[in-house]
């Protein structure tokens, strides 16, 4: 039998106005394995404390239960004191005997014995608590950023100011993202692409960071602290070192009719390119799909014309493995598949174009070199309709979210249209305005009052051309009336989307994602930046539509995470974790199925010659957060939680 | 050819070609009525196999027996659609390599059997989805079900407890279902004992609790626990019952196929809950 | 069907209780307990039957009996001590069992070894880890009457130096010019320190190579341990009828009525534990 | 005279959410009968049926099972899992006789002090009304008498 | 000239039992299954079934049975023994096959150590055996030796009348000759003629078997496994099988008051030899069952001179993989042969 010394506090009144100590005191002597029971005023003080290390060292105590307030409240307290006493911290329990008695009882009798028989259960738990150690674990001092969009860019970036090393992965030929696409940028019209370069080429500079471009993330194992990552650096058949970035081949190439993705499909480009004039590292890729010697064999003018001879068709992609200790996901967003829209003619009208397209039209940079010109035809739109929620907050079309930066936009592209096309008028209809955010509604306002773009709150039904002209039906639901608009040109906001592998990759990195295929963050409202595999952070818009400022605030945040943790050479965790037995496990795989975190892995059983003999599950305690979920749904009963063992429980159980 | 015939010379190519190294099917038992499991192993034993009505053993929890498997050789077994079922869930909890089974299937109504087409147990998907779409076990059984559906919770206990008084804890149901291949059954586990091991009405309530649940989305209905039971305990009707259960709550129907998700590993958010304060 | 087969008691499955007066702790996982009568009768019937080499079951209520050697000689029969290995649920609530606690005891059981038979030979002692218990009853037994035997060799084994057990006996048995103590580890088992043999036990024993002239061994061990073991004894020219060992089952009633223990026809709580090696040799070794 | 019948209602319960609730119903100072005694799990995922029969085993007249709401779960997911466990048990144990009145589930967060204090009082109510639970302790009494033969 | 006990003095009988302090057992059929259990009125008594489902054995060893209940307090352990009720008992209606059981198990619960649950039961009951008159397909009493009417284990020796009006009554030991003293009265002098025994055709040869299994040989025989290879490892034949009497020790209770229990136990069973450390002597199901055949066949005899088998068929007729004591011995003989 054990030797248990039980501490019953009064807790002044709290606990000893209603609760007879003394009788719970002797009645606790009385219990079989229990070598000491003593009462005091307040355990919870310094002198109480000392008590209770004296009582430990000299009764050599096995197990020690403090009768008290909850265990939320002084646990750690008194583990700490036991700790300090000699004895490991996890053989102490808590027997809440105020809050969830004294406190909430008005019989003395009833209550007294209420408090006698959580004592004693809690006495037959700790009897068969085990000494645990906090978990230690060592942190790999690398980070890696996922996205080279502006949040991973400046996640990178701080993390990196912060002395720490950083990979940096993007799977384009260049860094960017969405935002190197855009003109201007709202609620204050500077340029998207002069405020973003500079974050490009210091990245790309960054002695910290290490970019690697046109790359994806294959493979990633382990847990926090030590995650190993395969990077799969896709052949860009053009020497990265050798290249001068000249442009010559570019120039050259006889193949020059592909649809540029960076523009939206309203330019072209060749099959070796970069994609667009500021790429960073501006070093080109070859289309091996359009690419005309990959398809027939012959051509390799850019191999003729390149000076440094970079060229080189044989290239294959590479592996690279990593030792990573923190992860950010920082993946962005797609916009909604337009042709869900069967009736605002996408696809079907060339002058009805995304938001995203009218970003590239009213760029500098882009195909129209910033003028809005229809693709059509070229011409300048006289009338122009914004069509808000595009799919957004539509549950027939699968979105049910609000994809947040769309009024935004739409307001500022109703401004640079009017900047830009004078004479002209831009109609926009609306569901809502929501301009929540620094200077955002003075920034709409601005669009209806100084740019006169007509707002219309209601829904387009349909979109048809006649006579030349785009005509937009719709209803002014202020006015109460149907409304039929000629336009020349017709945007649709589209509904920010998750990528469309997102829940795949969520599959290789480890992390859940929630209904539309956005990542899961830990807690909404107090771990909004991490995920439920600890050391994966998210930032921007993959775990939910965001803008410029909210993702660059995430990134931030995501960087401090990391830099904390790799603050510590080591991490120390809870033991609560479940470990398997695995002479009786049977292999069936629920519990990995079952686990939130991912932490169940096969482990290959193998003979001494080194035979299979079978597979068990195997717990990663880096991952493990100790829920239990798999103790349960184990039917061997092979998984148990340590803290609160099958043992632990039953004892408790039979001791009430 | 009679399906018996058929059935036997394809067992004993599947043996004379070497593309199985094994054949477990049925063969004459100890009287004119019975069958029993028939392992054969050459041509010549596939003459002796018995394919009708009396074939009632789901033959499948032979496939999980230690070290069967392990050499990556084919087994043929003769499988009704449960038993093919049940193959679906060893696979898909990882038990057992489909790929190694040669599943020769048959069906019996009436008192006919008839062959089922396909040889993989992926071959058999169409016959899933009709045996969800129309679950067919008998009606009788179903009534008994609702019989005892309909008595007051004491008359519910009354009923189970006079059934589980009789148990002797001879573990027949479980050794003989397939789906109990656990390396050690939670009635083993002696730390802690959670399961009385003593055959009092207590524990073998307990023990038939525990049963039913672990086999809850996982039985298949072959009712070869029912049948086992030496003190007939009418074991299927708690099966039927929650099989019942997972099928209208989680629309779940065990062994569709082998990569269906086990029903208690997995959860949809928007699950049943109305019974949850 | 006497009273005294029925330990004075009815109800033959119904164990005596017994007081833990000392703890000890001898390897990882492995103590020993020492262990008194608390009722005076069952302590005379135990004196009047306990002869070396008896088994018996320890227990806990609540938990269970689990079946092991008397570790303590028949000379020395004011207590009991059983070492066991923490392996299960009943050795895991005698492990953490304390001084003043209460545990149940039902036996002894089983045969003896027969010693008188001993008179007059010298004695080799082969033991393996966990093993030592069992001969080191038979050893007190032997040393309690020293004058009664001739040379004492005693080769003891374990896998590591922390895994050898009665360590203090060990020394004093080192000390004793009348007993050749050889002890050795497993390759690999030794500590820094380590000033004893390396290698396995029957390698190790026939370096030693004590005589088989005029010699009774007595040996005990793992399985695979004897199986070798018995093979050096053989070089060494030991006839299988002058070897003794113990044969260890499940056993849950310890009087040869549930049904576990058998190897063969053999009941090895009624005809056993003690065996001649011949012996052994003659049972089905399918169900060794 | 016998005294009067006294429930014994044993709960399982999540630390995250139902026992910090019930905590927080004690710092309100909110009342309810003694008769319940909770056993503190790190989530509902945790709450074996096991736990439930022998909460029976020992004499409980009735049983709680509670943890954080659908979406509230520490572990992201232990309450979905829970959730289908107790559709299937709750089934297994109605089907075999045992009065769902006496097997409780519900969800209550750490704000809910009011809700656990009510719950508690009506659970307790509902069982002093329905009585011991004659039929199991009956089966409990048999295994601790000896055998009539 | 013999005595005789008529079906129509059965109720007669077993008030007159009643009024001496016997409590009557006999097969019942109830709850869908047959066993011998306590009767009020002859009615209750279902004589024509060939042989219950369950055994004798239930009535001297029941399958769970508390030996004694501790109570551990900080400084002692008090207990309470259970003994059974010591109630004189008759058992009408015994098939033979189970009374001899009970005579076999007797050496086994009674050497050096004497088992008093089962002989409290035994000293406290009197065997009213029945002979049978009709044998279904697994019945071999005959093979092993024995009979439709053999006396072994009985007390009384009932043989049926050919006009099934009653039993010719043959008084076998003195407990049965004080029983039937009671009602004495009830019978009658009569030169009856008893019906024709049940035909029990002999089905393999027992001392071809016992000559194979004593032969060192062919304890490591492939025999084994093959004959075995459909066995599932259940416990239906050891649960079934009057005269298996293996046991195990179960704790049962909560932390410090509880019951030590007397449980049935199956050397089918994997875990049944397993030690704590996880080796197993017997390790496979081929090396259960051979331990059950020795056993019974081999070893038990060795020991005590008796077959550890009456014949009742039970083992065969309950397995749920139609294995069986009759296949396997049936077997052993082909191989002698």
């Amino acid at each position: 039998m054990a030797k248990i010394g039980v501490f019953i506090c009064h807790c002044g009144e709290n606990i000893g106005a209603k609760i007879d100590c003394t009788r719970l005191t002797s009645a606790m002597n009385d219990h079989p394995g229990v070598s000491v029971s003593v009462e005091y005023k307040y355990f919870c003080s310094d002198p109480g404390q000392e008590n209770v290390k004296k009582a430990i060292r000299e009764h050599n105590l096995t197990g020690v239960v403090v009768a008290a307030c909850s265990p939320r409240m002084h646990e750690a307290t008194f583990r700490k004191a036991c700790a300090e006493a000699g004895l490991n911290p996890y053989l102490c329990e808590i027997a809440n005997i105020r809050e969830q008695c004294s406190w909430v009882h008005t019989d003395q009798d009833m209550a007294t014995e209420k408090a006698i028989e959580i004592t004693r259960s809690l006495i037959e738990k700790v009897k068969l608590n085990n000494e645990l150690q906090p978990i230690e674990v060592p942190v790999t001092k690398r980070a890696l950023v996922i996205g080279g969009g502006i949040a991973g860019i400046q996640a990178a970036l701080d993390i990196a100011n912060a002395g720490q090393e950083v990979v940096l992965v993007e799977r384009e030929p260049s860094l960017g993202g969405h935002m190197a696409q855009l003109s201007e940028t709202f609620p204050t019209l500077d340029c998207s692409q002069c405020i973003m370069t500079p974050r490009m080429v210091e990245a790309a500079q960054h002695p910290k960071i290490r970019l690697l471009t046109y790359s994806e993330i294959e493979q990633v194992e382990g847990f926090i602290g030590n995650f190993k990552v395969r990077i799969r650096q896709k052949s860009r058949y053009v020497d990265m070192k050798a290249c001068t970035g000249c442009g010559d081949c570019i120039q050259k190439c006889p193949q020059k009719k592909i649809s540029d993705e960076f523009d939206c499909a309203l330019g072209k480009r060749p099959a070796i390119y970069t994609p667009f004039a500021q790429a960073v590292p501006n070093i080109p890729v070859i289309d091996k799909e359009h690419c005309t010697f990959f398809k027939n064999g012959k051509c390799k003018v850019c191999q003729k014309v390149c000076e440094t001879n970079a060229i080189n068709f044989e290239m294959q992609d590479e592996f690279l493995d990593l030792e990573i200790g923190a992860i950010v996901v920082a993946t962005g967003f797609q916009i909604q598949n337009t042709a869900m829209y069967g009736e605002y003619g996408y696809g079907k009208y060339a002058d009805v174009i995304t938001g995203l397209q009218f970003e590239r039209l009213a760029s500098a940079s882009g195909p129209t070199a910033g003028k809005i010109l229809r693709p059509s035809d070229g011409k300048e739109p006289q009338t122009i309709v914004f069509i808000q929620c595009a799919g957004s907050r539509d549950p027939s079309k699968g979105v049910k979210y609000c994809s947040k930066i769309c009024c935004m936009y739409t307001a500022k592209h109703a401004m640079l249209y009017a900047h830009k096309v004078h004479g002209g008028k831009a109609h926009v209809f609306y569901m809502d305005i929501r301009a929540a955010g620094k200077g955002y509604d003075e920034f709409t306002r601005r669009a209806i009052e100084e740019d006169e773009a007509a707002y219309m709150r209601g829904r387009v039904s349909k979109v048809w051309l006649e006579n030349g002209k785009l005509m937009v039906r719709g209803v002014d639901t202020l006015l109460g009336k149907p409304v039929e608009i000629a336009a020349d040109m017709v945007v649709l906001a589209t509904a920010i989307t998750p990528q469309p592998d997102a829940r795949e990759f969520a599959k290789v990195v480890g992390i859940g994602c929630d209904e539309y295929g956005f990542y899961n963050e830990a807690h909404l409202k107090l771990r909004p930046v991490e995920t439920a595999t600890a050391g994966i952070f998210l930032a921007g818009a993959c775990q939910s539509p965001k803008d410029i400022p909210d993702s660059v605030s995430q990134a931030s945040a995501c960087a401090s995470k990391v830099i904390g943790l790799f603050s510590r050479d080591q991490l120390e965790r809870e033991p609560v974790i479940a470990i398997n037995n695995e002479s009786t496990c049977s292999g069936c795989w629920g519990c990995a199925l079952a686990c939130p975190y991912n932490a169940i892995e096969k482990k290959d059983i193998l003979s001494r010659s080194g035979e299979l003999i079978k597979q068990v599950a195997f717990i990663n305690p880096g991952l493990c957060q100790g829920c239990g979920t798999c103790v349960t749904f184990c039917r061997s009963n092979s998984i148990d939680l340590a803290g609160f063992t099958e043992k632990q429980i039953f004892a408790e159980v039979m001791g009430l | 050819m009679s399906i018996q015939e058929q059935y036997r010379k394809k067992a004993a190519e599947l043996l004379s070609s070497g593309e199985v190294k094994l054949v477990i099917g049925y063969g004459s038992g100890s009287t004119p009525d019975r069958r029993r499991a028939l392992f054969a192993r050459t041509a010549d034993d596939a003459a002796l196999f018995h394919v009708d009505a009396a074939c009632d053993a789901n033959l499948s929890g032979y496939l999980v027996n230690e070290g069967l498997l392990s050499d990556k050789k084919k087994i043929g077994i003769f499988l009704k659609p449960e038993g093919i079922r049940s193959v679906n869930i060893l696979a898909a909890e990882s038990q057992l390599d489909p790929d190694q089974i040669v599943i020769l299937g048959f069906t019996e109504e009436n008192g006919t059997v008839s062959g089922l087409q396909g040889t993989q147990a992926s071959d058999f998907t169409s016959l899933m989805t009709a045996l969800k779409e129309n679950r067919t076990t008998s009606e009788k059984e179903q009534a008994l079900v609702d019989k005892i559906e309909a008595m007051t919770p004491q008359e519910r206990f009354a009923f189970w407890q006079a059934e589980f008084e009789k148990c002797i804890k001879c573990y027949a149901c479980r050794q003989v279902c397939p789906m109990c291949y656990c390396k050690r059954c939670i009635v083993d586990n002696n730390q802690p004992q959670w399961v009385h091991t003593s055959s009092h009405t207590l524990g073998n309530f307990e023990w038939n609790l525990v049963r039913a649940f672990h086999l809850s989305g996982r039985c298949v209905e072959c009712g070869g626990c029912d049948r086992a039971c030496p003190v007939n305990i009418p074991l299927r009707l708690i099966n039927r019952r929650m099989a019942n259960e997972v099928l209208d709550a989680f629309d779940h129907f065990s062994g569709m196929n082998q990569n269906q998700e086990p029903v208690l590993a997995s959860f949809k958010k928007d699950d049943p809950e109305t019974f949850i304060l | 069907m006497t009273d005294n087969t029925q330990n004075g008691r009815q109800n033959i499955y119904k164990p005596a209780i017994m007081k833990i007066v000392a703890k000890r702790d001898e390897a990882p996982g492995v103590k020993t307990l020492r262990l008194e009568f608390q009722n005076p009768a069952d302590h005379e019937q135990f004196k009047q039957r306990y002869r070396t080499g008896m088994f018996g079951l320890y227990g806990i209520y609540g938990e269970g009996e689990s079946t092991f050697c008397v570790a303590s000689p028949e000379t020395r029969n004011e207590y009991i001590e059983c070492t066991f290995r923490q392996s299960g649920r009943v050795t895991a609530a005698l492990a953490s069992a304390e001084i003043g606690d209460l545990v149940t005891y039902r036996g002894p059981y089983g045969n003896r070894f027969p010693i008188e038979d001993f008179y007059g030979k010298n004695l080799l002692f082969i033991a393996g880890g966990i093993a030592l218990p069992p001969t080191r009853s038979v050893i007190w037994s032997c040393l309690d009457q020293r004058d009664k035997f001739g040379k004492i060799t005693i080769v003891y084994g374990a896998r590591t130096v922390a895994d050898l057990v009665y360590k203090h006996e060990l020394e004093e048995w080192q000390n004793r010019s009348d007993i050749e103590l050889v002890l050795t580890v497993d390759p690999g088992g030794e500590s820094p320190d380590w000033q004893h043999r390396i290698g396995f036990v029957p390698s190790i024993l026939e370096q030693a190579a004590p005589s088989a002239e005029n010699c009774i061994a007595v040996l005990c061990g793992p399985p695979i341990m004897i199986k070798f073991t018995l093979i050096s004894l053989g070089k060494l020219g030991f006839n299988e009828e002058n070897v003794y060992t113990t044969l260890e089952n499940r056993m849950k009633c310890g009087v040869g009525k549930c049904g576990r223990c058998n190897v063969g026809s053999v009941y090895i709580c009624k005809e056993g534990p003690v065996f001649t090696a011949a012996e052994v040799s003659r049972m089905p070794a399918g169900d060794l | 005279m016998s005294k009067p019948f006294e429930p014994k209602i044993v709960a399982f319960v999540c630390t995250y959410c139902t026992y910090a609730g019930a905590d927080l119903a004690g710092t309100s100072r909110l009342k309810y009968p003694p008769n319940i005694r909770m056993v503190r799990l790190p989530c509902t995922g945790r709450i074996s049926p096991m736990f439930i029969l022998k909460a029976l085993q020992k004499g409980a007249d009735g049983v709680l099972v509670s943890g954080c709401h659908p979406g509230d779960c520490h572990f992201t997911h232990g309450n979905y899992h829970a959730r289908r466990r107790w559709t299937v048990f709750r089934a297994l144990l109605n089907f075999t006789g045992i009065p769902l009145e006496r097997i409780r589930f519900s969800w209550i967060s750490a704000a809910e002090g009011v809700k656990f204090a009510e719950l508690i009082s009506s659970l307790t109510e509902d069982i002093r009304k329905l009585g011991p639970f004659e039929q199991y302790k009956a089966m409990i009494h048999e295994t601790e008498a000896p055998v009539s033969l | 000239m013999t005595k005789i006990l008529l079906r129509d003095k059965l109720d007669d009988c077993l008030t007159r039992w009643h009024a001496a302090g016997f409590d009557v057992v006999g097969p019942v059929r109830k709850n869908n299954i047959s066993q011998y259990a306590t009767v009020k009125k002859a009615g209750e008594l279902d004589l024509g079934i060939i042989l219950p489902d369950r055994t004798l054995k239930d009535l001297f060893f029941p399958q769970t049975e508390p030996m004694f209940s501790y109570r551990i307090s900080k400084q002692k352990i008090d207990t309470e023994e259970y003994l059974p009720p010591g109630r004189q008992r008759i058992i009408f209606g015994a098939r033979a096959c189970d009374a001899s059981a009970m005579a076999i198990d007797d050496p086994l619960f009674g050497w050096d150590y004497q088992d008093t649950y089962w002989f409290k039961r035994r000293n406290e009951t009197v065997i009213v055996t029945i002979a049978c008159t009709a044998a279904d397909e697994f019945c071999m009493c005959t093979s092993l030796k024995l009979a439709p009417d053999s006396t072994q284990g009985s007390d009384i020796l009932l043989r049926p009348l050919g006009d099934n009006r009653g039993w010719q009554v043959e008084e076998l030991t003195d407990r049965g000759r004080e029983a039937f003293s009671r009602i004495e009265a009830l019978l009658e002098e009569s030169p009856a003629q008893t019906a024709a025994l049940a035909d029990v055709p002999i089905k393999f040869d027992l001392d071809l078997c016992r000559e194979w299994l004593q032969n060192p040989e062919n304890f490591e025989s492939h025999f084994w496994k093959e004959i075995s290879m459909r066995c599932i490892g259940c416990g239906t034949c050891t649960f079934l099988c009057p005269t298996c009497h293996c046991f195990d020790f179960q704790d049962e209770g909560d932390t410090y008051t509880g019951i030590r229990r007397k449980n049935w136990d199956s050397c089918s069973f994997a875990l049944f030899t397993m030690h704590t450390s996880g080796r197993n002597p017997r390790s496979t199901q081929s090396a259960r069952w051979r331990q059950r055949i020795m056993h019974k066949f081999n070893y038990f005899p060795g020991k005590f001179n008796l077959n550890s088998c009456s014949g009742c068929g039970r083992c065969t007729r309950e397995c749920p993989v139609d294995m069986g004591i009759i296949e396997t011995l049936q077997e052993i003989t082909k191989l002698s042969q």
